[in-house]
């Protein structure tokens, strides 16, 4: 275990002992057992906090992970034809199961040199472009369905973002996401954060990781503004009501998928497996249906969110 | 200069100015120090007389400054704020609510109607910052639909005033949602020929903002602060200082985002020098 | 007289007695006279190149003062919505006969500070994004015509443009204008060199002035091409066949609006108003038109343009 | 790489290396300065084999990389260039048209017919860098307007290969033309949902760059120079020093003006890879 989340403590002793164990050749079967008995309790009882933090964890399988495991002859564009590329923002065409398929996601990076290149997943003005530009791609040109995968803490705020329109910039993907038609297939793997996420998720179908969240702002942003102050941060997170099962309840999202005892980074083959398998499905459905009521549908789906009195 | 930075800094959710809250006492101008009589300052559509700062204006106040005396009628009144999600921070939203409404005697964080404008029929949204912080909720989301709606059945010019500090963090992923269905439809009312004007008021931030930047022209009051993000969380996630002035108007104006930053004594005739346009339109 | 051209020296002791005379309270009849042969002897006999000064001339009437003149209640809208805004494109609303029009044009500036912030006319990648939006907008939502005044030197070339995408951004004025539904007059008033003059010059009705010049390079940058010798320009001038009697028998140019002898800058109304009246002229018939068949037709009348063997 | 710069300023227009030309003495690298057999260079596709440089390639080379051995047919052969303006400079422009025709064999600054790549069916069209400089006149712009309404009728994916300083300066407006005339034919194909994949090589200047970048998905060649005008013009006009590597594909690529940049020898098969998704499509 690189690294353990602050509420995964007491597991730590575990594993050395597991460390211990495995240098000197003995059996391991017994502390494995306590190890996964461990989990089980600290996993059967996660605060939403809690599951914002494993949704951030560093070796959650990404966006990367997830493209070079599901798609074959994937080829990555750049570019938002207008103002620049942003490396936050991976794009390009792949064949998933057969069909081609554009492939849009943030990235964090893996590397410290990658996370700085990649500003942390923060999406600036020409990575809002460029996904607007590929949905328009797939929509117009290869007539492809489009799948997306959400993990970004938000839209990069900067001098030089404000300056390049984040704020008009924002506003492409989701027109272009409403208008494509073509079946839209949105998957929230890790955090899902404010306008940078919702510009990823207009979907046919929201597909989301069971550990992932999807949220109006941080939970660290939320108690500054609300509480001012950023300790409470656990607090309001569940206030929040972000997670998977939170927003499969409200109706948001439409597939939630699982992820073993410890989260998707303690398996990631199986977890990237049964992703791939809830795109499938979801996919064979929506590529039956006409293009235009697919469109419609769609647009129908957005209008109706919001609870209010009338 | 800075020190109006700093004084800014200080108070960051900047209220709204009611008669109620300050009719005996006079009022400091947040921009140049100077002390005015509340009579005087509304006197002035509620512009500084001495730097021209623009303070904000209550929703009744913009209704009157921009629709003809008397003809503004609203809309969609049934629909209202509610709790959705059980939020609390320091106080529950529930509560919230029931104070906001006691205070303002709004429902939402926006109104919404029709109204003449210089003789022209106008579908009108204004927000209320008084209606915490014109932050953007489910009710005002759907009002705001709605009143787009309307306006493209109607086949009416639609002009909407913002004032906000964003999404409407209380109501968790709904809020953002709205987002993204206004957006959706003022591009459908585009697409049918429809004229949008959204005058960008002092602060229009986030996802509010997102929206008014789809506008088919877009206004912006002198001074007005504009951004991805307001202050708090420009603070809390950018690495980087952004400086005040990147974010008004005048800055947005230069960088392209902008069509015309206007004085607010001059905000009305704009609007109607566009609706005249609008009207004699060949085709 | 602020500004005699080279070709016109030969009237300077002519104006220098006018002035004495008018000075000294003398009758200027006969002096004026004089000037009217001298000018008529020149202009009888314009070269190409010569024309081309005249274009250029600092006192011609430029946008602005059509703007000025021609439009009631104009009112300047700004910026690309995308990454600027280009003080050497001036776009907006008016009204043109009681008509609402969209009015865009090329700005060189009247004071110095003015021809430095428009870059003397040069048009950056966000003058031409703002070209492309006004016509949007006159196309989708205000149904107005169009009408564009062209003087410019051609795109603005520096660091900053070519990073900004001046090679992307100079198509989008020309698919912008070739989409709309409504009828475009472009009006050459001064010069027109190269994809910046021809990003404004898709249009119906090309109406130029006599004296006017329309080019797909300028005859310096021709001459330092081809001749290795911007000296060379005059002859190069000639070869380019880029006056308004060369573009009307051409077929490229529909309409010719007469300058008086001396130009354009020796009685800027009488030439502003003839301008006016041939817009006048053409809207009037091609308002009468289908705004379907308006936009094949115009797709059709560029489709035939090119000279070859086959 | 100073020294690059200033040989490269000294002979701005580059000829194509031809067999002809220099079968017998050995090529000076312009990159790297190393000398290099000519057969050696024609065997790596004409690539420095000491530092990567792409030289240019000839047209029936540059076909021979692209298209299915045998499968390339051309179409529009009848189209021809001719000098409407009684053009002259150094040269009469019909002594120029004559002199080139017998130097290259050909017509016009274009070739476009239909081959096979990878096994697809396709529209390509390749410009000759050795008929005037690639350069756009009347002749090359229907040629490219006709294979894109080719393409369009029988839903063939279009490849161009770029290769051009501009518009025709001996064909005065006509020239100017085509660049409208061509971006127009684009458009339509692409809105017919036609796939078209532009291949920028060096250089890609002016109108015919313009062409290029309303692609589907651009590529380029590694190195290539590619901007809104060549070097004589750049010099000419511009106020300020253009550093060449802001031309570069490189430096494209990183500004979002292009999709990839890529080595000679993977250029077939990254064109294959977006036709088999092409066809792969679902709907
Ligand atoms: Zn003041
Ligand atoms: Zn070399």
């Amino acid at each position: 275990m690189k690294y353990l989340l602050p509420f995964e403590k007491s597991l730590k002793p575990l594993y050395k002992e597991l460390e211990e164990k495995k240098k000197n050749w003995e059996t391991t079967n017994n502390i494995e057992e306590k190890i996964q008995q461990e989990l089980k309790k600290i996993y059967n009882n996660l605060t939403a906090y809690q599951i914002a933090q494993i949704a951030r964890h560093p070796d959650r399988p990404n966006t990367t992970d997830y493209i070079n495991a599901l798609f074959e002859d994937f080829i990555e564009l750049h570019g938002d034809k207008k103002s620049g590329d942003d490396p936050s923002i991976i794009a390009g065409m792949g064949s998933f199961k057969g069909t081609t398929v554009a492939v849009i996601g943030s990235r964090k990076g893996n590397t410290l040199k990658d996370m700085i290149l990649c500003n942390h997943g923060m999406i600036k003005p020409e990575g809002f472009r460029k996904i607007a530009r590929i949905v328009n791609l797939a929509s117009t040109t290869f007539k492809s369905p489009i799948i997306t995968f959400i993990d970004t803490p938000g839209a990069f705020v900067s001098k030089e973002s404000e300056k390049k329109g984040q704020i008009e910039a924002v506003s492409e993907p989701i027109l272009a996401l409403f208008k494509a038609k073509v079946p839209i297939a949105a998957v929230i793997i890790g955090e899902g954060i404010s306008l940078g996420a919702l510009s990823m998720s207009i979907a046919d179908k929201i597909i989301m990781l069971k550990y992932s969240f999807f949220s109006v702002i941080s939970p660290e942003g939320g108690a500054s503004i609300l509480y001012n102050d950023r300790k409470k941060s656990e607090e309001l997170a569940s206030s929040l009501k972000f997670t998977a099962a939170n927003l499969f309840n409200a109706g948001i999202v439409d597939k939630i998928v699982n992820e073993p005892i410890g989260g998707a980074h303690r398996n990631k083959e199986k977890v990237i497996k049964a992703t791939g398998d809830a795109i499938n499905n979801e996919l064979e459905t929506l590529l039956k249906e006409n293009e235009k009521q697919l469109k419609t549908n769609r647009i129908e789906k957005y209008k109706k969110i919001g609870i209010y009195a009338d | 200069m800075d020190i109006n930075i700093f004084r800014r800094k200080k108070k960051i959710v900047v209220s709204v100015l009611t008669e109620k809250k300050v009719k005996e006492t006079p009022v400091r101008c947040q921009s140049c120090g100077n002390l005015i009589k509340y009579e005087d300052l509304k006197e002035n559509l509620k512009v500084c007389p001495y730097c021209g700062y623009h303070f904000r204006m209550t929703i009744s106040e913009r209704i009157n400054l921009i629709a003809d005396s008397g003809t503004f009628s609203e809309i969609d009144t049934e629909i209202k704020t509610v709790d959705m999600l059980d939020f609390k921070d320091l106080l529950t939203y529930k509560e919230r609510i029931k104070q906001t409404k006691k205070e303002t005697g709004l429902d939402c964080a926006v109104i919404t109607g029709k109204a003449k404008i210089g003789g022209f029929n106008t579908a009108v949204g204004v927000f209320a910052f008084e209606f915490i912080g014109g932050s953007l909720g489910s009710a005002t989301g759907e009002k705001l639909t709605r009143l787009i709606e309307y306006a493209k059945k109607r086949k009416l010019p639609l002009i909407i005033v913002f004032s906000s500090g964003g999404e409407r963090i209380q109501e968790g992923i709904y809020s953002l949602m709205q987002v993204a269905k206004t957006i959706q439809a003022v591009d459908s009312f585009k697409k049918s020929g429809g004229l949008f004007i959204p005058i960008l008021t002092n602060p229009s931030y986030c996802g509010t903002a997102a929206i008014a930047m789809t506008g088919s022209i877009i206004i912006a009051e002198k001074g007005s602060s504009i951004g991805i993000s307001g202050p708090r969380i420009t603070k809390e996630v950018a690495k980087q200082n952004i400086p005040d002035k990147l974010k008004q108007a005048e800055s947005l104006l230069q960088n392209g985002f902008l069509d015309i930053v206007v004085d607010r004594y001059l905000l009305k005739a704009t609007i109607i020098q566009f609706l005249k346009h609008y009207n004699r339109r060949a085709i």
